[in-house]
């Protein structure tokens, strides 16, 4: 049972593939069918899934000896591209967290789509999201993960715009992929660089090749090639500065926003570097960077979410945040804190986005919060499911974020108290601004003209599994030994460090009292906050201003130089090939000058050049005659 | 330079280049009449002047050229029929324009430019 | 017309016999070629110079039997009598025919001529070519020497019917043509 | 010999053409069953022969040779090999969608039809050719079609399209005029009088055994890059192009874009490159920094155009450049990567030109302004756009990917910085394909499209034929790969051999 899984590895990409084809070309209209060929074929790679988990346990297939099966996709040129499946427990954990949030967003968009007449197009291009996901979760090489990567880059495209009469969305849509195709830039070219250096791009071919390749040659080189594939995970991961993205990201309907844009394919650069963890973990400059850059990422991204008012931009910035606390992870070198930590948050920021769903569709697409309040009375699933969610990532024991925090602040403190005491910080500024979050839209009281109802049954039934996974995948996870399971090298023991641990609860604590006595007490006025910042509020409202700077180079490197080009080609290139065209035509007119229609004219001319021919002839006449003394 | 006498000697006894030199100047004569005249008849006549000065020098190469036969002057009949044609046509040319413009100038027909 | 023809060769014949006689036939000869050659070259200019047409044409068709004449003089006696048919008859005729045709209303100047410059610049044309032919006239090294072929008439048809039969037949079908196309031209299409 | 495939296919449209001769002119009906019957043949005929196309064996296949001018050395020879394979493939395609495409053609439809049909037999032939001369013939046939189509079917935009039609073909002839001299140098120094031949192969062979002396073959080059690289659209040479396709019908859009620049590329591989190979690398830098300046300065023009078909045509100069870039780094990687892109490329562009003209059909605007929120009334049109525009921006899982990506590998080795720019433009081109995509299709609907009908039937058959080729090659690239791989295989000796060739740099390092 669990080898027939494992040697279909490769059917779980492949069934919402399907599903996406047979959507796509003949049930689109249907919106029924069309929802339950989706979330069959999603439910078939979930069981698929948890049969690969089962297998990898079962064989006890390790980190180190991962199952392996491929098939040459293309030989082009000397080079035998590949494409297969590569299961081991990181790909195990990774089908199953994807294919469960799948599955419960599938579910979940039944309820959510149900008025929306384009449901069967959601549905597939939800399907095929899922197997580019699933494709990009199981690469045998970077090509194939560079493929499936772009293939989530067009869903991602694709969902965000779902709303295309939207101006925003279709702009949000655009935004989207061309910020991440700047991040593909510079994975493709470190992947070409791969390709060049080894001549393969293949992982396990690569895992026996990097290390002889720096023992002999140093990691000077490797460290640009580092450098450039993790530009990829920048753009995909929304790490600073590429991160503008995944704010605007928030236009598509919230399923999407949930699956997509919280819980996995923003988390794919994450699991990029986890799976060439082999390179990286050789190279501590490369190591720096992704730790640093990760870490004020997640500061930084905090600091915005403090002041954002709707709901969904709220958690866009959370999500930013707590990726940045993945790739901290990375950085200081602990691939468990941070595969522990996707898993959880892809859980408990799933949870929180259908919520958010819920919220306003009930609110009828009010996403401001500040226009909500005492909506725990009207919707009290959906409050509750949100309160575990907050605590989750408030990281409160025993929720999920708990354990999953502690191990990276753990694996940070181990390295670097910097980075250390920004996580920290960053922790606090999560646990206050979630709170916010919660006591503003769920407490206080019902507005007079609040319409929201508590939502159907596909809406609420996945929020309950998904709370359910948010407050025991924590512990399960940690007491269940995840770290023996997932872990680059030699895995390391890891007991909870109490004095980090218990500083980060009381961190989080009074977050959640200050937010408290602000919003629902109103000890403070937030306005007279906001205004004795000043700046910094006015910097952290409009996000830095970011994306006016982008826009504003935009401008100046793209449109600009693209209009003087034009210029350059209407009136230089194409002047002087018009202007060789005028040439030859003012040569003609004075050229047929002399052909003014005066015939005795032509006889002189004709009669000129009969005497210059005579002249000539002559000429070289004498000239024979003098040599050959007069006769011929 | 030569005596007056031997100038006389060559010039008295009549050869090739004298028939050379004759039809010569019989072209440029032709040829200076086509240049300057207006009317369409006076060009043909000049026109005429220039083959007839054609013709002497194929009739003089056959007489004073070491040739067996007759061919320059069958030459020169040849040449006379191309002539003949052409005068016809060229008068029949010319009473057509006549008749069509009412005039034969041809500084007054400049159809043929570019 | 064979008159005619008997008269001026027996003319030339008795001019001849009488150089030889007095022991100077390269005299007379050249006294002969003197003649008939001034005589064309001013009947030439005549052609051009008379403000009549009418005078020109008679000029040409005088030009033309000096030019007959001189063939006589070189015993290529059947070519003078094509040139005195054909040119000097048929051409003839055709022209003043084309002159009365084309006629304007004054006689007196009905040979008009161009500017200043086109006499100029005809001049230097035809100057300058008759220099360069001079020129070539008088530099090329001729073996000049008079040869008698026989009769020239069945010399010519001999030729004629045997090796230049092709050339015959096409010259036959250009004339042809020739008169085809005059009485077209000098119909006009717009008759029809 | 069996069976002449290649012959059948070359003569079924100059017989389809032959047959419209005869029907009435007004029966339209009649006139676009014909004309597709006889696409439809050769697609068939074409996709048999690419499938049935041995790449175990590889060399020339469907080998057929008449002798014709014995004293010249001309002869009919025509097979295909792994390298003009997939290229006779691209021609049976685009040739039935540009049939269908200009199903409704209004206008004289029966001199349309013959004329394009020729224009399809014309590229058929240069194709398939294998002897020099039969090549060239081909060569300059297919300009008096799309001269003649431009001036009578054409339409007016920036420039008028008589002005147009007449800069294409002064433009063309002057780049074959260089190149026909460059030819008859080849041709003349090959063999002695006498022994002379246009055979390919034998030229080729002529080349091993050393005729083309290094300064010949470097003095004669640049004749041969100024006649292939004018139709191939390369910088600065290419202005008659965007123009060009700006002014046509779509038909001529569509193989002009899809196929004729390809035959520039590809006569420069097979003319310039392999009996060349010295010259060519001697230019190469000098080339592959144009070809890249192209790419870059194409791009940017791209971003400041409203046209549709000024847009498409740019961004074809833009791509155009990568598959120049392939050829002149002149190894086996990057070679077979440009061919495969000419494929790609042919299909992708092909299908773009074929939807504006459905659109520029029915409404008679193409301008990015003036039409846009398209999706609400033409799913099935937004759809060819979408994957149209995708494949531009080099999306992998669509034909387009893989061969750039090949082209990258082979490149970056050799010229870096060069490599590095022509990386960075995909950015660019995803930047200006879904600004084009953004607002012709999505956004507020607009009420003056709502009777606009959507593609159906007929009008249906190019995004279905192109699309079908488009995904199929790009979900299974080892299709199309084994036929190129095969073809190039055996001229890896050609690249290693002036692997250490001097260039105009001098003598390249650090050449894999």
């Amino acid at each position: 049972m669990f080898d027939f899984a494992l040697v279909h590895a490769w059917l779980i990409p492949l069934l919402p593939a399907l599903a996406f084809l047979v959507i796509g070309l003949f049930t689109r209209q249907d919106k029924k069918t069309s929802a339950i060929i989706g979330i069959t074929a999603n439910g078939a790679s979930f069981l698929l899934s948890l049969g690969v988990v089962g297998a990898v346990l079962a064989n006890r297939i390790v980190m180190a000896e991962p199952f392996v099966m491929k098939t040459v996709w293309a030989r082009i040129g000397g080079m035998e591209l590949g494409m297969g499946a590569l299961v081991d427990p990181l790909t195990a954990m990774m089908l199953v967290v994807v294919t469960t949030v799948a599955l419960m967003v599938n579910i979940y968009s039944v309820g959510y789509m149900e008025h929306d007449p384009g449901m069967g197009r959601f549905f597939a291009f939800l399907s095929l999201f899922a197997a580019s996901m699933l494709g990009l979760v199981i690469s045998v090489n970077f090509l194939q993960m560079y493929v499936f990567w772009e293939g989530v880059g067009l869903c991602s495209y694709l969902l965000i715009g779902f709303y295309y009469y939207k101006v925003s969305a279709r702009e949000a849509a655009k935004k989207a992929f061309i910020t991440t195709r700047i991040g593909d830039f510079g994975m493709l070219l470190g992947i070409l660089l791969l390709q060049i250096t080894f001549g393969t791009v293949d992982f396990m071919e690569l895992k026996t090749l990097v290390p002889d390749y720096i023992w002999v040659s140093g990691t000077s080189f490797l460290t640009v090639i580092g450098l450039l594939l993790f530009i990829g995970p920048i753009g995909k991961s929304g790490q600073f500065p590429l991160h503008v993205w995944l704010p605007d990201a928030m236009e598509g309907p919230t399923p999407v926003s949930a699956l997509i844009h919280a819980a996995t394919m923003v988390v794919a650069g994450v699991y990029l570097i986890g799976r060439a963890y082999f390179i990286f973990a050789e190279l501590p400059v490369v190591l720096n960077v992704i730790a640093w850059l990760g870490a004020f990422t997640a500061f930084f991204a905090a600091t915005i979410a403090v002041t954002q008012r709707p709901f969904k931009r709220i958690l866009a910035y959370s999500t930013i945040s707590q990726l940045g606390y993945m790739m901290l992870a990375l950085g200081v070198g602990s691939l468990t804190a941070s595969m522990f930590h996707l898993m959880t948050h892809a859980f408990f920021k799933a949870l929180m986005f259908l919520c958010a769903g819920a919220v306003i569709e009930a609110m009828h697409e009010e996403a401001d919060i500040f226009k909500m309040g005492g909506l725990r009375y009207r919707m009290p699933v959906t409050f509750k499911c949100m309160t575990i969610g907050v605590l989750a990532i408030a990281g409160l024991p025993p929720f999920a974020g708990f354990f999953s925090k502690d191990a990276i602040l753990a694996a940070a403190a181990e390295v670097s108290f910097p980075l250390y005491l920004l996580a920290s910080v960053t922790a606090f500024l999560t646990a206050f601004y979630m709170s916010r979050l919660l006591f503003v839209a769920f407490f206080g009281e019902v507005k007079d003209d609040c319409p929201a109802q508590e939502t159907n049954a596909f809406m609420r039934w996945p929020l309950v599994v998904l709370a359910a996974l948010s407050v025991v995948s924590g512990a399960w996870g940690h007491f269940a030994g995840f770290g023996e399971w997932v872990f680059y090298g030699v895995h390391e023991e890891e007991a909870i460090n109490w004095t980090i641990a218990g500083s980060s609860i009381v961190l989080s604590v009074v977050a959640m009292w200050l937010a408290y006595q602000i919003y629902v007490e109103k000890r403070w006025s937030s306005f007279q906050i906001a205004r004795r910042l000043g700046v910094l509020y006015d910097l952290s409202f409009h996000a830095y201003y970011i994306d006016e700077i982008y826009a504003f180079v935009r401008e100046l490197t793209v449109d600009k130089i693209g209009r003087l080009a034009l210029w350059v080609d209407n009136h230089i290139v194409d002047g002087i090939v018009h202007g060789l065209g005028r040439l030859a035509k003012g040569l003609a007119v004075v050229l047929a000058l002399p052909q003014n229609g005066d015939t005795q004219q032509y006889v002189a001319i004709f009669y000129t050049g009969v005497i210059a021919l005579v002249a000539y002839s002559l000429f070289y006449a004498v000239k024979i005659l003098s040599v050959t003394g007069g006769a011929f | 330079m030569m005596s007056f006498m031997e100038f006389m000697q060559l010039a008295t006894h009549v050869g090739l280049h004298h028939f050379l030199l004759f039809s010569a100047i019989l072209f440029a004569i032709g040829l200076f009449g086509l240049l300057t005249k207006k009317g369409l008849i006076p060009l043909l006549m000049c026109v005429e002047l220039m083959l007839n000065a054609v013709n002497i020098n194929l009739v003089a190469f056959n007489h004073y050229m070491p040739v067996p036969d007759y061919t320059g002057q069958l030459m020169a009949i040849f040449s006379v029929a191309v002539a003949a044609s052409e005068i016809a046509v060229g008068v029949a040319l010319a009473f057509r324009i006549y008749r069509d413009r009412g005039t034969v100038n041809v500084d007054e027909l400049k159809e043929l430019k570019g | 017309m064979d008159a005619v023809f008997e008269q001026v060769h027996g003319l030339v014949a008795w001019g001849l016999s009488l150089a030889n006689e007095y022991d100077a036939p390269a005299l007379i000869e050249a006294g002969v070629f003197f003649l008939f050659t001034g005589l064309a070259l001013l009947f030439a200019c005549g052609v051009i110079f008379f403000r009549n047409v009418v005078h020109s044409a008679l000029s040409l068709t005088a030009t033309f039997i000096c030019v007959a004449c001189l063939y006589l003089s070189i015993g290529a006696d059947f070519m003078g009598a094509v040139q005195i048919l054909v040119y000097g008859g048929a051409v003839a005729v055709l022209i003043v025919m084309a002159i009365m045709l084309t006629r304007r209303d004054d006689m007196g100047h009905s040979n008009p001529s161009r500017g200043l410059v086109p006499h100029l610049a005809a001049a230097a044309v035809a100057g300058l070519f008759l220099l360069g032919m001079a020129a070539v006239a008088v530099l090329s090294p001729f073996h000049s020497a008079p040869q008698a072929l026989g009769d020239a008439a069945p010399g010519l048809a001999d030729l004629m019917l045997t090796h230049y039969v092709l050339p015959f037949e096409v010259a036959a079908v250009l004339l042809l043509m020739a008169m085809i196309g005059a009485i077209v031209l000098a119909k006009g299409a717009e008759d029809r | 010999m069996g069976f002449p495939l290649l012959s059948s296919i070359l003569i079924a449209p100059i017989v389809a053409a032959f047959a419209l001769c005869f029907v009435a002119k007004d029966d339209r009906e009649t006139i676009r069953k014909v004309a597709a019957g006889a696409t439809i043949f050769m697609l068939c005929l074409t996709v048999y022969a690419f499938f049935s196309f041995d790449t175990t064996v590889g060399g020339v296949q469907f080998a057929e040779k008449i002798p014709w001018v014995e004293d010249l050395g001309v002869s009919y020879s025509v097979g295909v090999d792994g390298i003009s394979m997939p290229l006779l493939l691209l021609v049976g395609v685009i040739g039935i969608s540009a049939v269908y495409t200009s199903w409704n053609t209004e206008k004289r439809p029966k001199e349309f039809f013959i004329l394009l049909l020729l224009l399809i037999a014309g590229v058929t032939g240069t194709f398939i050719a294998r002897d020099l001369f039969l090549f060239l013939l081909s060569y300059e046939l297919f300009v008096i079609p799309v001269f003649i189509m431009v001036l009578v079917w054409g339409s007016t935009k920036r420039l008028p399209k008589e002005f147009v039609g007449m800069k294409f073909i002064v433009y063309l002839l002057m780049g074959s005029a260089f190149m026909l001299v460059g030819v008859v140098l080849l041709y003349t120094a090959a063999y002695p009088a006498g022994e002379r031949t246009f055979d390919f192969d034998a030229l080729r062979l002529a080349g091993e055994m050393g005729r083309f002396s290094d300064s010949f073959q470097i003095s004669t080059f640049p004749l041969l890059l100024l006649g292939f690289g004018s139709l191939l659209s390369m910088f600065p040479f290419h202005s008659w192009s965007p123009d060009g396709h700006a002014a046509a019908p779509t038909a001529v859009s569509m193989i002009h874009a899809g196929i004729l620049k390809k035959l520039g590329a590809y006569g420069l591989i097979r003319v310039g490159v392999l009996l060349l190979p010295v010259g060519a690398k001697y230019w190469s830098p000098l080339i592959v920094t144009t070809a890249v300046m192209g790419v870059l300065y194409a791009a940017y023009v791209v971003m400041a155009q409203k046209d549709l078909k000024y847009i498409i045509g740019y961004s074809s100069v833009s791509h155009m450049g990568y598959i120049l870039l392939g050829i002149m780094t002149l190894n086996a990687t990057s070679v077979s990567g440009a061919v495969a892109n000419m494929v790609a490329h042919g299909m992708m562009t092909a299908l773009f030109f074929s939807q504006i003209g459905y659109i520029y059909e029915r409404t008679h605007l193409r301008s990015i302004p003036e039409l846009r929120g398209l999706a609400h009334y033409m799913p099935h049109l937004t759809i060819g756009f979408m994957l149209a525009g995708m494949t531009s921006l080099g999306l992998p899982g669509l034909i387009e990917f893989l061969p750039e990506f090949t082209i990258f590998v082979g490149t970056f080795g050799v010229y870096p910085v060069q490599a590095l720019i022509a990386i960075f433009v995909i950015v660019f081109t995803a930047l200006y394909v879904l600004r084009l995509l953004a607002t012709l299709l999505f956004g507020p609907a607009d009420e003056k499209y709502a009777d606009v009908p959507d593609e159906q039937g007929a009008s249906m058959v190019p995004l279905l034929v192109l699309g079908a080729f488009i995904v199929g090659f790009g979900l299974f690239p080892g299709l199309l790969m084994n036929v190129i791989n095969c073809g190039i295989e055996p001229l890896a000796p050609v690249f290693e051999q002036i692997a250490n060739a001097p260039t105009m740099m001098g003598t390249m390092g650090g050449v894999r």
